[in-house]
C-alpha cells in the first residue's frame, strides 16, 4: 500500500513556493481587511487569514487534471490554485478587469482554466459539483481528483452529506475537506453541546475520516497527499477534517463578540506561517533570507494589485446584459 | 403667536387639527387681499397628513395680507394671513409679514400655546387615554360617539383652548384606551368619563357628548348632577326609537376599505369629506385587537332590534332644570333624524344646516358657539 | 462525603489520525466512547463508588454523558454522583488530558481510567503520578491500553477505588522510556523510534523505511505497532525489569515481517539487538530527524543535540483487571446473602 | 398616537407580542438566538440582521438556533406546524430556497389539499430578498414570483413598518403557510406603528397615493421608488395613483381594476426578473378584465433578464429607479393610436 506510492517529497523549490503562496494569501486577506474598513469595497467579504495551511497543504498536491470547489470564504483556495491575484483584487473592487469582470464579486471568484470551480455563496453548493468533476475525471481515466472545501456549517448541509454518499457509491476520486474553524457563523461550541464530529460521519459513508491540525502545513500536506494518491489510484473518496481557528469574523464587520481571546492565542502561538518558517529554518531546508525576500516580493505584489484595482475601470451599462447566455 | 405691534391686527394661524399634526398645507385660498369677511366665512382649504378641511374666519374684518402660498408647508400656529381694519397702516402689517415669513421658512413648528399632550388614567383597571389643551377657565370634557375617538373633536379643541381647559377622552373600546368594554353598558362608559374628571381634579365640569357620547354624558350627569355645570348633546342617542341600524351594523361588520367607505359616507352631509386617509384610519382602528368584539358588544347597548335602546329622555327629565342643556343636530343627519331634537325637553335647540351626523367636524364654528352659549348660561 | 472517587478522562481526538487513511484503522466514533463511559458508571454504581470526575471536551463525549445523566437521574439513581471538570479553557490538544488528570489527582481520585490509545495513555500517565491508572483502548495502536469491555474495567476500577480490593495486589508498576533531545524530555510507555522524517507532520509513524533506531520498554510477540519488530526477534514481557533496543535499516541481512500498524504487515531490516537495563543511557545515532514516542512523532532534533534514551522502572501503577476480579471472587465481594422472609435463599 | 419605529423593530415587536399571546409560537433559524449555548443577549445576534434580537431571553426554549441545514429545519418547522405549533422559521436569504424548496412547495403548500382538507399548516417562513447591498447574484434575488405560482402558499411583502407589524401578526395567526418577504433595504426605514397588537388582512392592496391620470401598481421596496416618481410627475401636473399590492397571493384584483378603469393607463413596477414575474401577471389580469378602459399599452418597469451583478456600477443600473418609472409614465401618457 505505502511503499508502492512515491510520496511527493518536498524539494527546496516546493517549500519556497508553498511559503510564497501562503504569504500571498495572508497579505491579500490582511490588505482586504484594511481596505474594507475604508468603505471602498462594496458588499461584504469573508476572509481566510489563519487557514492558509489548509488551502496550500491540499492544493500543493494538485495539478492541472484536478478541480476544487470553495466556499463563500474562498480567496485562499483561489490563490492556492493559482488564480491571478491582480484579477481577484479587481473583482473585489467590482472592476471590469476583475476575474469575473466585476459581475461575481468576492464570493464568486472562479477560474475554470485553473481547475477552480469558484467560491460559492450557497453553503454546501460545492460538494455536488465536485462529484461531477470527479466523475468526469474517472470516466476520462486521467487520474484527476476533485476537492470540495466546506466549513463546519456546510457539514450540516444536505447537499454535502448526499455528495459524500454519492462519492462512496460511485467510488469517485473526491476529497471532502471540512475546514472546522469552530464557529458556523456565531454558533459557538461549549462542552455541554454535542458538536458534530465531522470525521465520525465518514465511517457512515464508508470512507476514511481523518482529523488534521489545520495550523500545521506538514500535517495537512502529508494527509492530503496520501488521500489524493489513494483517490488517483481508484481508492475512492476521503474526508479530511481540519481543526483550527480563523482570525477574522464570519463576515467583515462581524465584531466577533463571541470569541474575543481565542484569536489572539491562535495568532501568537499557532500561526501556520510562523510555524512553517520556524520549522523549515530549524531543519535548514530554507534560510530566513529566503523567506524575507518572499515577504518583500509579496508585499510589493499586493500593493501593486490594490493600486491597479482602484484605478481599473468599472463595468458599463453595455456589460449589464452580456454573459447571460452563450447564444439567445 | 406672532408678536403684533398693533393689537388691531388679527393673525390668522395654521390650525392644529390632531395631536400629531406638525405641518399643514394650503390647497386653496377662498379669499384675496382686500376681501371683507365675517366670523365663520371660509378662508382657506387646508390639507394635513391626516385630514383635509376648511379654515373658517374667527373674526370679522378685512383680509389685508395673504402670507402663506398654496402648496407650501406651514408649521402649526404659524401666521398665514392678516386681518385688520382698513385704517391700520401698511408698515405695521409688513413688519408682521416679515416675521411670519421667517417662521414659515424655518419650517420649525412654533408651538406656542399648550400643545395637547396625551395622558392616561387607570379607571377600574382600564387604561383610559385623554388629552387636554388650555391652561385656565372651566373644564370642558368632550365625549365622542360609537366608533369615534378624541380626534373627532380636532376642529374644536384647539380654538376653544384659548378660553377654556378643554379635554377629550377615548372611551373604553376606542382610540388608545383599553379595548375591553365589559358588558358594554352606558355605566361602564360613564365610569371612564367620571374617572377622567377625577384624574383632572375637576370638581365641576361642562360635558359635551356626541351621539352615544351624549347618552354617556347624560348618564354621568344623572349620577352626579352637582358636579356637571352644563350639558351640550350633539345628535344624542336615546331620544327616540328610530336609528339607522344598517349604518351601525355596517360599521361594526366592515372588514375591507370597499365595505367601510360607503358606510362612513352616511356620517356626513357631504360624502366627499370621507377621504381615503379617514377610511384607512377607521380600518386601522377596527383592526386593533379587541375592537371588533367591543363594537359588537356596544351594538347591544345602542340597539333593540332595529330600534334604539335606552331612554335618555327619562334621564334628562330626572335632572329637572338643575343643569342647563343644549341640543345640537345636523339637519341632514342620516343616522339619527334631527326631529328627535324635539324630545330633548327643556333644552335650547340648535339645528345646523348643511351638517350630517358629525356637525362638530362639518360645522365646527357653529357647534363651538352653541357650546360656549351653554357654558355662559351655566354662569 | 464518600472518598471512593474515580477519575475518567476521554480523548475525543483519539482514533482519527492518518492511519485511517494509510492503513485500515477504523474510526472510533464519539458516541461509542460516551457509551463506554455510561457502562462504566453503571459498574461504579454497582460497587459503591461515591463520586466520578469526568473530563470535558468539545468533541461531544461529555455532552452525551451529560444528557444521559439528565435522562437517568429521575429514573434510576444507582449511578454515582458525576462531576464534570469545568472552568479551564479547552484547547483541543494533549494539554486538556494533562489538565484533567492533574485536577483528578488533586481532588483525590483513587483510580484514573483513561479512554484512548497509546498516545492518550502516555499523556495521562505523565500526570497521574502514583494514582493507579486503568488505560482502556479506543485508539489505533493499542499496545499499552487493554482491549476490554468497559463494564468489567468499571468494576475493577470501582473495587480498587472503594478499597474493597487492596491496591497492593491489584496494581503493578509499569516501565517507562525517557528520551532527552534539544532540551526537551518526553516519556513513552511502549517504544521510542528514531525517524529520518524531517517533520512531525501527521504524527503517526507508518513508514518503516524511515525508522533507523528502536527502543522498547517491552516487546510482546502478539503486539501491534513498531514494538512488534522486536516482539518477534527478542521478546520482553511487561513484568521483566529490562527493555530492548536495535538499529533498523532496510538493507540489514536480517529481515522480519512485522504488523507495524493495523492492516500493515511489512518486512523490516534489523541490525544488532541489545538489552536496555534500567538507568543505562543509550545514544541516538542519527545526526538529525524526528523522534516518535509510542508511535507518534513528537521531538525534532538537529546536529549537535545528541538525543539519548533511558529505561526507568518507575512508570505508572496500572490496575490489573483480571487480578482485581479474581480477588473479588476469592473474597466474595460481589456475592451477598439476602435475608428473605421465611428462611433460605 | 402611533410612535415612529423602524421596520426591523416593528417585526421584532410583532414576534414578541405574538409569543407573549400564544405559547405555541416559536422562532427558529440560523443564529436566531445567536449561538447554541452562547449566553444570548450580549452575544446573540438575533438573526443575521437582528430581527429576533432579545427574544432568546424573553422566551427561553422557544427561540431555537439551527445548523445550516435548510431542508431539515424548514421541514421541521412545517412538521411542527401540523402538530399544533405556530413556528416562524427564518430562511436567511430567499436565494437559499434552492436548498429547502421541496419542503415548502411539495409539502407545506399541498398538505391541506392532498389530505382532503383535514390538515392545517400554520407556518410562517420569513426571508430577506432584494438587491442593492452589493451582495452579488446569490444573495440579492427577489424570487417571490416562484412562490406566488404555488397554490397553497400565501406570499406577503410589507413595504412599511406599519404593514410589517400588522402582516407579521396576521401571518402568525393565519392557518395557511405564509412566505413573508422582507426587503433588505427596508429594515432601517421608519414610520408610525401603534404599540397595540393589530392585523393587516391579506388580499387587500393599499392605495398609498391617489391620482386620476395614471395607475402605478407596485410592491415591496418599489413602492417607495414609485412614490418618488409620482412626486416628480405631480410637479408637471401628472397625478399618479400608486397601489401597493402588499400580497401577491391572495391578490387584490378589484383595487387594481377599479383604479385602471378610472385612469385608463397602467405602469407596473416590479424588482423581480422580467419573465413570469408579478408585472406580467398584473398586465395579463388588466388586459383580460379591464381591456375596454385601457387608453395605452401597459408599461412594465422591472430588473433586466440577467443575474444580479456584483459591481456597484452595474447593480445601480440593474435596480429599477424613479427615473425609469417616470419615463414609463410619460410613455403611457404620451401614447396615441
Amino acid at each position: 500500500m505505502t511503499d508502492t506510492v512515491e510520496r511527493k517529497t518536498l524539494t527546496r523549490e516546493h517549500l519556497l513556493d508553498v511559503y510564497r503562496t501562503m504569504r500571498t494569501i495572508r497579505e491579500f486577506e490582511e490588505r482586504v481587511h484594511a481596505e474594507f474598513a475604508t468603505g471602498e469595497i462594496p458588499g461584504f467579504v469573508h476572509l481566510y487569514a489563519g487557514e492558509e495551511a489548509s488551502a496550500v497543504g491540499v492544493c500543493s498536491n494538485l495539478d492541472d487534471r484536478d478541480t476544487i470547489a470553495s466556499t463563500h470564504r474562498g480567496h485562499g483556495h483561489c490563490i492556492a490554485r493559482g488564480v491571478d491575484v491582480g484579477e481577484m483584487m479587481a473583482e473585489i473592487y467590482g472592476r471590469k478587469t476583475g476575474s469575473c469582470h466585476g459581475k461575481g464579486g468576492s464570493m464568486h471568484i472562479a477560474d475554470l482554466s485553473k481547475g477552480m470551480l469558484g467560491a460559492n455563496g450557497i453553503v454546501g453548493g460545492g460538494p455536488p459539483l465536485i462529484c461531477g468533476t470527479a466523475l468526469a475525471a474517472k470516466l476520462k481515466g486521467n487520474g484527476g481528483v476533485s476537492v470540495a472545501f466546506f466549513g463546519d456549517g456546510g457539514s450540516n448541509q444536505g447537499t454535502t452529506l448526499e455528495s459524500m454518499n454519492l462519492a462512496s457509491v460511485w467510488n469517485l476520486p473526491a476529497i471532502f475537506v471540512a475546514e472546522n474553524n469552530g464557529y458556523a457563523e456565531s454558533t459557538s461550541s461549549t462542552w455541554s453541546v454535542a458538536s458534530d464530529n465531522i470525521a465520525d460521519r465518514a465511517a457512515g459513508f464508508g470512507m476514511p475520516g481523518v482529523i488534521v491540525d489545520g495550523f500545521d502545513f506538514f500535517a495537512v500536506h502529508e494527509a492530503a497527499s496520501e488521500a489524493i494518491a489513494r483517490a488517483r489510484e481508484g481508492g475512492g473518496p476521503t474526508l479530511i477534517e481540519m481543526k483550527f481557528t480563523r482570525y477574522f469574523g464570519h463576515f467583515e464587520g462581524d465584531q466577533q463578540t463571541y470569541r474575543a481571546s481565542e484569536v489572539e492565542h491562535a495568532r501568537a502561538e499557532l500561526d501556520c506561517l510562523k510555524r512553517f518558517a520556524d520549522r523549515v529554518t530549524e531543519t535548514g531546508e530554507l534560510g530566513r533570507p529566503d523567506l524575507d525576500a518572499v515577504d518583500a516580493e509579496v508585499g510589493a505584489l499586493i500593493d501593486r494589485v490594490v493600486g491597479e484595482a482602484k484605478a481599473a475601470p468599472l463595468p458599463t451599462e453595455a456589460d449589464l446584459l452580456t454573459d447571460v447566455y452563450v447564444r439567445y | 403667536m406672532v408678536p403684533l405691534t398693533d393689537d388691531r391686527i388679527v393673525a390668522v394661524t395654521m390650525p392644529k387639527w390632531g395631536l400629531s399634526m406638525q405641518l399643514g398645507k394650503i390647497t386653496a385660498w377662498a379669499v384675496a387681499e382686500g376681501d371683507e369677511v365675517q366670523a365663520g366665512d371660509d378662508l382657506a382649504d387646508i390639507e394635513t397628513e391626516k385630514i383635509t378641511g376648511t379654515l373658517e374666519a374667527a373674526d370679522a374684518g378685512t383680509v389685508r395680507r395673504i402670507i402663506a402660498r398654496v402648496g407650501e408647508d406651514v408649521p402649526v400656529s404659524g401666521t398665514i394671513a392678516l386681518i385688520a381694519p382698513a385704517e391700520v397702516g401698511d408698515d405695521a402689517l409688513d413688519a408682521a409679514v416679515l416675521e411670519a415669513r421667517a417662521v414659515i421658512d424655518a419650517g420649525v413648528p412654533d408651538d406656542a400655546g399648550g400643545g395637547a399632550e396625551l395622558q392616561t388614567a387607570d379607571v377600574g383597571g382600564r387604561k383610559i387615554s385623554y388629552a387636554g389643551a388650555g391652561q385656565d377657565g372651566d373644564v370642558i370634557l368632550l365625549v365622542h360617539g360609537y366608533g369615534g375617538d378624541r380626534n373627532s373633536w380636532l376642529f374644536l379643541q384647539e380654538p376653544m383652548a384659548a378660553k377654556y381647559r378643554v379635554y377629550a377622552l377615548d372611551l373604553p373600546g376606542h382610540g388608545t384606551s383599553a379595548k375591553d368594554v365589559g358588558d358594554g353598558t352606558l355605566g361602564v362608559l360613564a365610569d371612564a368619563v367620571t374617572g377622567v374628571l377625577d384624574a383632572l381634579g375637576a370638581g365641576r365640569a361642562h360635558l359635551v357628548g356626541h351621539s352615544m357620547g351624549g347618552a354617556v354624558a347624560l348618564a354621568v350627569a344623572a349620577r352626579d348632577p352637582g358636579r356637571i355645570a352644563s350639558l351640550t348633546l350633539i345628535a344624542p342617542t336615546g331620544f327616540g326609537a328610530e336609528i339607522n341600524a344598517g349604518y351601525l351594523r355596517g360599521f361594526a361588520d366592515a372588514q375591507t376599505r370597499r365595505e367601510l367607505k360607503p358606510v362612513a359616507g352616511q356620517l356626513f352631509a357631504d360624502e366627499s369629506l370621507v377621504t381615503r386617509q379617514l377610511v384607512d384610519d377607521l380600518l386601522a382602528y377596527k383592526r386593533l385587537d379587541g375592537v371588533d368584539e367591543s363594537l359588537h358588544t356596544l351594538l347591544g347597548t345602542l340597539l333593540d332590534g332595529d330600534a334604539q335602546r335606552g331612554d335618555s329622555a327619562a334621564a334628562l327629565a330626572a335632572l329637572g332644570d338643575a343643569i342647563p342643556v343644549t341640543v345640537v343636530w345636523g339637519r341632514a343627519d342620516r343616522i339619527i333624524p334631527a326631529a328627535q331634537a324635539e324630545s330633548v325637553t327643556g333644552a335650547v335647540r340648535h339645528v345646523i344646516d348643511g351638517a350630517g351626523h358629525m356637525p362638530q367636524m362639518e360645522r365646527p364654528a357653529e357647534v363651538q358657539a352653541a357650546i360656549e352659549e351653554t357654558i355662559a348660561r351655566a354662569g | 462525603m464518600g472518598d471512593a472517587i474515580v477519575g475518567v478522562v476521554a480523548n475525543p481526538l483519539s482514533g482519527r489520525d492518518i492511519r485511517r487513511l494509510v492503513t485500515q484503522a477504523s474510526v472510533f466514533p464519539t458516541a461509542e466512547k460516551a457509551n463506554m463511559i455510561q457502562r462504566m458508571l453503571t459498574a461504579f454504581g454497582a460497587v459503591g463508588v461515591h463520586r466520578v470526575l469526568l473530563s470535558t471536551d468539545l468533541g461531544g463525549i461529555s455532552a452525551a454523558v451529560f444528557r444521559a445523566l439528565q435522562r437517568r437521574r429521575h429514573t434510576d439513581p444507582r449511578w454515582p454522583e458525576v462531576e464534570f471538570l469545568d472552568g479551564q479553557p479547552i484547547r483541543q490538544t494533549a494539554h486538556d488530558t494533562v489538565d484533567a488528570v492533574r485536577r483528578m489527582v488533586t481532588e483525590g481520585a483513587r483510580v484514573i481510567v483513561c479512554l484512548g490509545g497509546d498516545g492518550t495513555a502516555r499523556v495521562a500517565a505523565s500526570a497521574a503520578g502514583d494514582v493507579p491508572m486503568l488505560a482502556l483502548s479506543t485508539g489505533t495502536n493499542n499496545v499499552f491500553p487493554a482491549v476490554r469491555e468497559a463494564t468489567i474495567a468499571g468494576l475493577a476500577a470501582g473495587l480498587v477505588a472503594t478499597g474493597a480490593v487492596p491496591a497492593g495486589d491489584a496494581t503493578s508498576r509499569a516501565k517507562l522510556l525517557e528520551v532527552r533531545a534539544g532540551g526537551r524530555t518526553e516519556t513513552a510507555l511502549v517504544d521510542v523510534a528514531v525517524s529520518t522524517e524531517r517533520h512531525v507532520g501527521a504524527r503517526a509513524v507508518w513508514d518503516p523505511a524511515t525508522v533507523t533506531q528502536l527502543f522498547c520498554a517491552f516487546a510482546e510477540p502478539d503486539a501491534i505497532g513498531l514494538s512488534s519488530v522486536l516482539g518477534q526477534l527478542a521478546p520482553v514481557a511487561r513484568h521483566e525489569p529490562h527493555g530492548v533496543t536495535a538499529r533498523l535499516s532496510a538493507d540489514a541481512p536480517r529481515q522480519v515481517l512485522a504488523p507495524i500498524a493495523p492492516g500493515l504487515v511489512v518486512p523490516v531490516g534489523v541490525g544488532e539487538i541489545e538489552p536496555m537495563h534500567p538507568g543505562s543511557v543509550h545514544r541516538v545515532d542519527a545526526r538529525a530527524g524526528v523522534i516518535a514516542v509510542d508511535g507518534e512523532r513528537e521531538l525534532t532534533f538537529g546536529p549537535g543535540e545528541e538525543p539519548a534514551v533511558r529505561l526507568r522502572p518507575d512508570g505508572p501503577r496500572c490496575v490489573d483487571v483480571p487480578a482485581v476480579l479474581t480477588a473479588s471472587a476469592r473474597l466474595g465481594l460481589l456475592a451477598s446473602i439476602h435475608q428473605t422472609q421465611g428462611g433460605e435463599q | 398616537m402611533a410612535r415612529n419605529i423602524t421596520y426591523r423593530e416593528a417585526l421584532n415587536e410583532a414576534l414578541a407580542q405574538e409569543m407573549e399571546r400564544d405559547e405555541t409560537v416559536i422562532v427558529m433559524g440560523e443564529d436566531n438566538a445567536g449561538g447554541a449555548g452562547a449566553p444570548g443577549d450580549d452575544d446573540a445576534w438575533g438573526g443575521v440582521l437582528g430581527v429576533t434580537k432579545g427574544l432568546y431571553h424573553k422566551f427561553p426554549g422557544r427561540v431555537l438556533d439551527t445548523p445550516i441545514s435548510e431542508s431539515a429545519f424548514i421541514g421541521a418547522a412545517i412538521g411542527a406546524a401540523t402538530a399544533g405549533m405556530r413556528p416562524v422559521a427564518e430562511l436567511m436569504f430567499v436565494d437559499f430556497m434552492g436548498v429547502c424548496f421541496d419542503q415548502i412547495y411539495n409539502q407545506a403548500a399541498k398538505f391541506r389539499y392532498m389530505f382532503g382538507g383535514k390538515a392545517i399548516t400554520p407556518v410562517v417562513i420569513r426571508t430577506m430578498y432584494g438587491a442593492g447591498l452589493r451582495a452579488a447574484a446569490q444573495h440579492s434575488q427577489c424570487l417571490y414570483p416562484l412562490f406566488t405560482h404555488i397554490p397553497g402558499l400565501k406570499v406577503v411583502l410589507p413595504a412599511t413598518p406599519y404593514d410589517a407589524k400588522g402582516m407579521m401578526i396576521q401571518a402568525i395567526r393565519d392557518n395557511d403557510p405564509v412566505m413573508f418577504f422582507e426587503h433588505k433595504a427596508l429594515y432601517d426605514t421608519s414610520g408610525p406603528v401603534p404599540e397595540e397588537s393589530y392585523v393587516v388582512p391579506f388580499g387587500e392592496a393599499n392605495v398609498v397615493r391617489e391620482g386620476g391620470d395614471v395607475t402605478i401598481v407596485t410592491l415591496g421596496r418599489m413602492v417607495h421608488t414609485s412614490l418618488d416618481a409620482a412626486g416628480q410627475l405631480a410637479a408637471d401636473g401628472v397625478q399618479c395613483e400608486v397601489i401597493d399590492l402588499r400580497t401577491t397571493s391572495p391578490l387584490d384584483e378589484d383595487t387594481v381594476l377599479e383604479s385602471v378603469e378610472g385612469t385608463g393607463r397602467l405602469v407596473v413596477v416590479d424588482e423581480a426578473h422580467p419573465r413570469c414575474n408579478i408585472a406580467t401577471d398584473i398586465s395579463a389580469l388588466v388586459a383580460r378584465k379591464a381591456f375596454g378602459s385601457l387608453q395605452a399599452p401597459i408599461e412594465m418597469v422591472t430588473a433586466p433578464h440577467t443575474p444580479v451583478p456584483f459591481s456597484n456600477a452595474l447593480e445601480d443600473i440593474y435596480i429599477p429607479d424613479a427615473q425609469r418609472v417616470v419615463n414609463a409614465v410619460k410613455t403611457v401618457t404620451g401614447w396615441s393610436r
